[in-house]
């Protein structure tokens, strides 16, 4: 991870293409859950399982695609753990939570690569993707039909459908997020972000890089930046 | 049935003693579930199992198995001790009041006349006491001592509510409430019905438990009415036909029985069977016998019965035993008398007791023929199938022929049912493969040995090269013109005795009914009591009015029911001696003063006076007989013996062991077992979702029921550490079958002569052939001894012992 | 092309349906007289056989139940219980012929996502349409009864049809028209409910006072009823549930939640859409991009020292 | 509304399945689909109608079979479904397990379908052909009488018997066969001759 000054800008990596595409599939799994989950979970969606080939197509699929979730998730995870450690500045950045949406950003104390709400919604998404799982199986009637009761079942459903909607709202939080904050997109796109972005949300994770180093790719002799005196 | 199926809806109180009617025929039971939900009717069941017609039961009794009489004889002496008799009834319509020859004793549980060597009665005794008029004596007080009514007080007054107790194991309060229920319907307007079947028949004194229950009917008067009677429920769909029939060792169509070989000529033969009145004006129907008899022949040989030649009456074979019963017919096979045996339909290696010796004995053959839509286990018994049927095909030298056969499905056809309805059916499909009409075979194999007989001579042929063959098609005879000859038909035009251009009967005219039969040889009929089934009118047996005036449940215009379309036989009984009804509720017939009529068809002449005419009219004595006369080999009233095999000696003569007229082949006497090494009571049974062993063939069935279990008290099983649904080993003194253990609270031990008795129940319907799991029958265990009279084997009281095991070693 | 008109259903699974309640058809019912019931299994057999259906031949373990439970072949089944009677003291052979009640108001059809994969008729019998079943297994849960079960041979759902095609051409059910001993008989709820309170007069004549009917409230009642001697026990015969209701959590799984749910789902979306576009930008300013260099100069200084 | 739907079914041909499962993939069937499959066509329309008689126990309940085709020439006559009678006074249209599973019995597998022979000592039947059969049995059975037949016994009587023999008749067949078999069977003077009444 290096800050590259190119002639025009000076550019920060966040990503790598490997984070990015694990970040992609683990998108799209969610997605697909969130579509056939809802077909299933409501009538009134339930023509979305025709996306999948009809209801029985959808009931087979579904847990499927979990399991693919589970395991894209699962490599994020390790690629993400270490810069998700809570610490104090993070409480105090929730707290002012509201600036963020205010848009006055000054105001707040320097994130890390993530700040605090990133965090919540890496944990929030870590216990939930564990909890869905589990009462999926409970309700998977294909494979463990007779290894649960039917009174465990109709629990695992309550809880699978009560777990689903709170992903979806931090799902929604998520994407909500990297509109919201311009700039964001291009971390998981070109796996790169300016500098500037950088210094307005994520300051002490830009310091960290600066200090790794810079990488000047620019043709040119290096002029001096200040205006002359 | 001395009644019908659907007459059962017309009872007050339902007996199933002997029989389980909800668990062999739930469809008929109906009929009691009916009176019982449409009348109050009430049910009383009693058996060693608490069955499936006892979970509907108003009161449940058990009993040990093998002891009904003792049971029986009970009810009577609590009948008659609490006065609880139909007096009238009795007095008029029973022999009760018939004075029987000095001589005639009882005691030590044996009649007068007995020798040990022979295993028979010398029972002339047993008869009488003839007045100077030539009939019989009667005391209408039923007070001489030798009134049969005393002598049967006498009889029964050992069998105490503490002596059945102690015989039958059946708890005093509990026998004391069944005899209560059934002494009441002796009022004229309350009326019992017995349904009983196997469970009485299968005994070494079967004919006698049903002796006693049809004494106790007549002295409650329960016997022509509606709703009463002795309803014999009968095991299969025609067993009832192929009995009128006669396919028996001794028999002749309609109950006419074949010459024995102290009957030389015709007309020795025939003194022994016209019976003359024994009271005066008595009908004595079998003063017919002549002309029953000629019209059979007539049947049987056509022009070839002459007068002259007494209407081939030669021809027919004579007896020089009893008869060659199943038992008789294997104990000869065993000893390597027999050569060739012919099953039509029936499967002897799984129905006849001891199956080591029927292996034995049909490996003797030199060859088996079997027809049956079926694969039968008979017609395999020489296959290897490992513990199922442990033989050695190389070492079975006997030759065997399997026919396949149409089913019902595809014949057509009379079946008579229990109630004696010959109903006619049609075929609704092609038979499978190459199968056959059993009556195309037959006649194929009689065509076949008819052209050997011409073309080679050989042993008598006569009877075989003159049996009268009147089909259309020769090779093919068609059911409707079989069922014309057992009607009867008209061989020789009949004028009028006096007015001779008077045509009476037309030749080639079919009867009316047997009636118009005469023994000049001018009528020809095959089966007297079926005549009328099918006249001029057409076929009577395919007639499907439902009309049920009166609501009786007689359905007189649906088929036809033998004898002359009467539905209850012995209907004169329910009118009292001047042909009133006991209970005008109950009207079945009447007589107006000039003539009988009602709902049926009245079971006597329709002008005889009721004051002269007995309603009994097949009995010389126009009456019921409480004492039968020497006419059963074991004894003129029933008496209690224990099974063969029984786990207590009997307690009324200790010395006995079984039935004492009962006939017992050496080899099988040492086979029998004694309950020191064989310790528990042991019965054979069927269940209802399955039928002998035929639908262990049938994929619906086989599923309902699928593997062969024995049934045990939770007593028995925790003494002997046996899990419910686990392994057993059941063993007799004649062979062992490994079964799965049903440990249930239905089958409870009994104390009986101060020893507990545990009951061992073994259903019947497991073999080695079909889709049901390979199984054993109880046949592997079964005595070979039948009963005295009409050697029924005993399947329902034997000696076993069961242990745990690990089940069928499957190799 | 349809079968039947919306006018001829009370209710369809997964839809938005609501009957227009304009015809008044019969309802229908079985009623189960388990007091003349001697367990002949004529009515699995029938039922087997209309239904072109067959079962494995199993194996004997000790009881009389064959299958041992309901397969999605056997949609019906004997159940044996002996049971002595404490206070006659007497056996009672309890024996209650199991399979679908027909609730009016049915926890499987409530339960079932797929619509039109479950149907009430008017006449009140519920159906399990194949077709549209998708095999889910929702409406094990849904059902207080423990009926309907998957066939692992093509993952639909099975359960008792009251044979619907029997009855839609005015015939009664194959179990009813088979048993031996009327112990079923099937008619309009009205007659059946009429002929119970016959049956039950006369049961109580025969000594069994808490003879009563089992038509349970806590499913809207139901178009397959028995009539018990131990009306007061009903578990007593193989556990048959003394007041069964639609589980709690699946009322809750299917009601609230399912709305409720939604609308969360949907106002959070509304919201950050809303926000996101019209909410003050936040984007990065000239002038961060400038310190943004300085500070990046001044870390990389301090990192080079190091 | 129940019998307008029936006849709708019979009508209805497999045609609206097909279609409903192919739009029910789109995922756009909803409950109008859904009606269409509602119920299975009743099954016994235009079978032809057999009125025969249960053959298992002497209850004796009327049953009617139910067999492919309209008994046209080329229509091969097969049952598919047997049912109560509800004519019949005993049974009223009512049968028990067994009586209700007679289609599985008129189908066995285990129906015997060919003449078949196992010689001494065989392990297996083989298949012949009835003239062979038939006339095996003939021959054996006049070989038989013809050795052991009985004219007159010990006293001189004539006894006309044959006990070498034995014929043991079945309990389910017909009257008629019945009778056949006895003219049959008695024709030869035979004796061991019995039947399951006594079983």
């Amino acid at each position: 991870m290096v800050v590259r000054r190119e002639e025009t800008r000076t550019m920060v990596d966040r990503y790598r293409g490997a984070t990015r595409l694990n970040h992609w599939v683990t998108a799209i799994a969610l997605i697909l859950l969130t579509l056939s989950g809802m077909a299933l979970f409501h009538p009134a969606l339930f023509f979305m399982s025709g996306l999948f080939g009809g209801g029985s197509m959808t009931r087979m699929l579904h847990p499927w695609i979990g399991v693919v979730l589970l395991a894209s998730f699962a490599v994020l995870f390790i690629q993400m753990v270490r810069h998700n450690f809570w610490n104090r500045s993070d409480t105090v950045w929730v707290r002012h939570i509201g600036d963020v949406m205010a848009g006055n950003e000054e105001k707040m104390p320097e994130a890390g690569k993530y700040n605090g709400a990133q965090k919540l919604i890496f944990w929030g998404m870590t216990l939930l993707i564990l909890v869905l799982f589990g009462s999926g199986l409970v309700i998977w009637y294909e494979y463990f039909g007779s290894t649960f009761t039917i009174e465990q079942q109709r629990i695992g459903h309550i809880v699978h459908a009560l777990m689903a909607i709170a992903m979806l709202l931090i799902v929604i939080a998520h994407i909500y997020a990297a509109f919201y904050i311009r700039g964001s997109i291009n971390a998981m796109t070109e796996g790169k972000v300016t500098g500037g972005w950088a210094f307005r949300h994520h300051r002490g994770w830009l310091r960290e890089e600066a200090r790794e180093g810079v990488v000047d790719e620019r043709q040119q002799p290096q002029r001096s930046m200040r205006p002359a005196e | 049935m001395t009644n019908s199926w659907t007459d059962i809806k017309n009872t007050d109180l339902v007996v199933i003693m002997g029989g389980n009617a909800a668990e062999a025929h739930p469809c008929g039971f109906k009929w009691v579930t009916e009176a019982k939900a449409q009348r109050g009717a009430k049910l009383i069941v009693v058996d060693p199992r608490f069955t499936r017609s006892a979970s509907v039961a108003d009161f449940y009794a058990p009993i040990r198995q093998g002891t009904d009489i003792a049971f029986l004889l009970g009810v009577i002496k609590y009948c008659i001790d609490n006065d609880n008799i139909q007096h009238e009834y009795v007095r008029a319509f029973t022999n009760a009041p018939y004075l029987i020859k000095e001589g005639y004793g009882y005691q030590d549980g044996l009649f007068t006349g007995y020798d040990e060597a022979k295993r028979d009665y010398d029972r002339s005794s047993w008869e009488y006491e003839i007045g100077p008029d030539g009939y019989v004596i009667s005391d209408d007080t039923l007070q001489h001592p030798r009134s049969v009514f005393q002598l049967l007080k006498v009889h029964v007054a050992p069998y105490t509510p503490e002596m059945v107790e102690r015989i039958c194991g059946t708890p005093k309060d509990k026998f004391l409430t069944v005899a209560k229920m059934i002494s009441e319907t002796a009022a004229t307007d309350k009326v019992m019905t017995s349904m009983y079947a196997l469970g009485w028949t299968q005994h070494s004194k079967g004919s006698q438990n049903i002796r006693a229950m049809a004494m106790l009917q007549l002295m409650l008067g329960n016997i022509g009415l509606r709703g009463g009677g002795m309803n014999a429920l009968r095991g299969h769909s025609n067993i009832q036909g192929l009995t009128d029939i006669g396919l028996m060792s001794n028999l002749i169509p309609g109950y006419l029985t074949l010459a024995t070989d102290k009957e030389p000529d015709f007309e020795t033969y025939m003194s022994k069977r016209q019976f003359k009145p024994m009271r005066p004006n008595q009908m004595s129907y079998w003063q017919n016998y002549r002309k029953f008899m000629v019209s059979f022949l007539k049947s049987m040989y056509g022009k070839a019965a002459t007068p002259e030649n007494n209407f081939a009456f030669d021809w027919l074979p004579k007896l020089d035993v009893p008869g060659y019963d199943v038992l008789r017919t294997f104990e000869l096979m065993h000893q390597g008398k027999v050569n060739g045996y012919v099953c039509q339909g029936f499967n002897p290696l799984l129905s006849f007791p001891n199956r080591t010796k029927i292996t034995e004995s049909l490996s003797k053959l030199k060859f088996l023929v079997v027809m049956d839509p079926l694969q039968t286990e008979t017609a395999r018994f020489w296959k290897d199938e490992g513990v199922f049927n442990d033989v050695k095909p190389e070492d079975i030298q006997t030759e065997v022929f399997e026919l396949p056969t149409t089913c019902f499905a595809e014949d057509e056809g009379a079946l008579v049912n229990s109630g004696r309805w010959l109903q006619w059916h049609w075929p609704g499909q092609e038979p499978p493969g190459e199968a056959k009409s059993d009556v195309w075979i037959m006649s194929q194999i009689h065509l076949r040995l008819r052209a050997l007989y011409q073309k080679e001579g050989g042993a008598f042929p006569d009877p075989i090269l003159n049996l009268h063959w009147p089909y259309r098609i020769p090779d093919d005879p068609m059911p409707d013109e079989l069922a014309k000859e057992m009607n009867g038909y008209v061989v020789s035009t009949v004028t009028d005795p006096v007015d001779t251009t008077k045509v009476v009967l037309e030749k080639g005219k079919q009867l009316d009914g047997f009636a118009q039969l005469r023994d000049d040889g001018s009528t020809a009929c095959g089966c007297w009591i079926y005549s009328g089934s099918y006249t001029e009118k057409g076929n009577m047996m395919a007639r499907r009015d439902t009309n049920d005036p009166g609501n009786t449940g007689a359905y007189s215009n649906w088929a036809f029911s033998w004898p002359a379309n009467r539905r209850i036989i012995y209907n004169r009984a329910s009118a009292d001696v001047n042909g009133k009804p006991w209970d005008p509720k109950r009207k079945l017939i009447e007589w107006n003063g000039t003539a009988w009529s009602g709902f049926d068809v009245p079971d006597i002449a329709p002008g005889a006076k009721p004051q002269d005419v007995g309603p009994f009219i097949m009995n010389p004595e126009g009456t019921a007989r409480l004492f039968t006369r020497g006419m059963l080999k074991d004894g003129p009233f029933p008496a209690h013996y224990e099974p063969f095999e029984s786990p207590i000696a009997n307690v009324l003569a200790p010395k006995i062991r079984g039935n004492p007229a009962a006939r017992i082949f050496k080899a099988d006497m040492e086979a029998l077992g004694t309950s020191d090494k064989f310790p528990y009571a042991a019965t054979s049974y069927r269940l209802t979702e399955h039928f002998h062993y035929w639908t262990k063939h049938v994929w619906v069935n086989a599923m309902l029921q699928p593997e062969f279990f024995v049934e045990i008290s939770e007593q028995l099983a925790a003494e002997k550490n046996i899990q419910p649904g686990g392994w057993v080993k059941v063993s007799s003194n004649r062979g062992e079958v490994q079964a799965k253990a049903v440990v249930t609270k239905r089958i409870k031990p009994l104390i009986c002569d101060g020893r507990t008795v545990h009951i061992v129940g073994i259903p019947l319907h497991w073999g080695f052939t079909g889709a049901a799991k390979k199984g054993f029958g109880p046949n592997s265990l079964t005595p070979f001894v039948g009963d005295a009279n009409i050697e029924t084997p005993e399947f329902k009281a034997f000696l076993v012992n069961v242990e745990p095991s690990n089940g069928p070693v499957v190799s | 092309m349809a079968g039947l008109q919306s006018q001829d259903f009370a209710r369809i699974s997964a839809t938005t349906f609501r009957p227009p309640e304009v015809r008044h058809d019969f309802e229908v019912a079985k009623l189960i007289d388990v007091s003349k019931c001697i367990g002949c299994k004529a009515c699995q057999s029938a039922c087997l056989e209309w239904n072109n259906l067959r079962e494995e031949v199993g194996v004997n373990t000790g009881v009389y139940d064959n299958p041992h439970d309901l397969t999605p072949n056997s949609w019906t089944l004997m159940r044996f219980t002996e049971w002595e009677n404490p206070e006659s003291g007497n056996l009672e052979w309890l024996i209650r012929k199991d399979g679908c009640m027909h609730c009016s108001d049915p926890g499987c059809l409530k339960a079932c996502p797929a619509p039109g994969a479950i149907v009430q008729y008017n006449n009140g019998i519920v159906d399990f349409v194949s077709e549209n079943c998708i095999g889910c297994g929702y409406c094990v849960k849904g059902c207080p009864f423990n009926i309907p079960r998957i066939s692992q041979a093509d993952n639909k759902a099975y359960k008792c049809t009251l044979c619907s095609d029997r009855v839609s051409v005015g015939q009664a059910p194959a179990c009813a028209k088979a048993c031996p001993t009327g112990a079923i008989v099937f008619g309009t709820k009205e007659a059946m409910l009429d002929y119970a309170d016959g049956r039950i007069a006369d049961l109580k004549s025969r000594g069994f006072k808490n003879a009563g009917i089992y038509d349970p409230p806590g499913v809207g009642g139901t178009h397959v009823m028995y009539v018990l001697h131990h009306a007061d026990q009903p578990q007593l015969y193989a556990n048959l549930p003394k007041d069964p209701k639609i589980s709690p959590v699946v009322e809750i799984w299917k009601g609230v939640t399912k709305y409720a749910g939604m609308a969360t789902l949907g106002f959070a979306a509304a919201f950050a859409f809303v926000h996101a576009t019209i909410a003050r930008k936040n984007e990065v300013s000239r002038a961060e991009d400038r310190e943004a260099e300085h500070l990046i100069d001044e870390e990389a200084a301090n990192g080079r020292q190091a | 509304m129940l019998k307008e739907l029936s006849r709708r079914q019979f009508l209805k041909g497999a045609g609206t399945g097909m279609a409903g499962t192919a739009i029910g993939a789109l995922g756009f069937g909803g409950p109008e689909q859904a009606l269409a499959q509602a119920v299975r066509p009743f099954k016994l329309a235009r079978t032809t109608e057999t009125r025969n008689t249960c053959p298992y126990c002497s209850v004796a309940c009327g049953v009617i079979m139910y067999s492919l085709g309209d008994k046209s020439k080329n229509a091969h006559a097969s049952i598919i479904h047997i049912e109560g009678d509800p004519d019949h006074p005993t049974n009223r249209g009512t049968l028990c397990p067994k009586g209700a599973a007679l289609l599985d019995f008129v189908h066995a597998e285990t129906r015997t379908k060919y003449p078949q022979y196992r010689g001494p000592g065989e392990r297996d039947f083989r298949r012949i052909s009835w003239d062979e059969a038939l006339d095996k049995i003939a021959r054996k059975l006049k070989d038989d009488r013809d050795q052991n037949f009985i004219a007159k016994n010990a006293d001189g009587v004539t006894v006309n018997r044959w006990i070498s023999t034995g014929f043991l008749a079945a309990s389910a067949s017909t009257n008629e066969t019945a009778f056949m078999t006895y003219k049959v069977v008695r024709s030869t003077g035979a004796l061991a001759f019995d039947n399951q009444a006594r079983v």
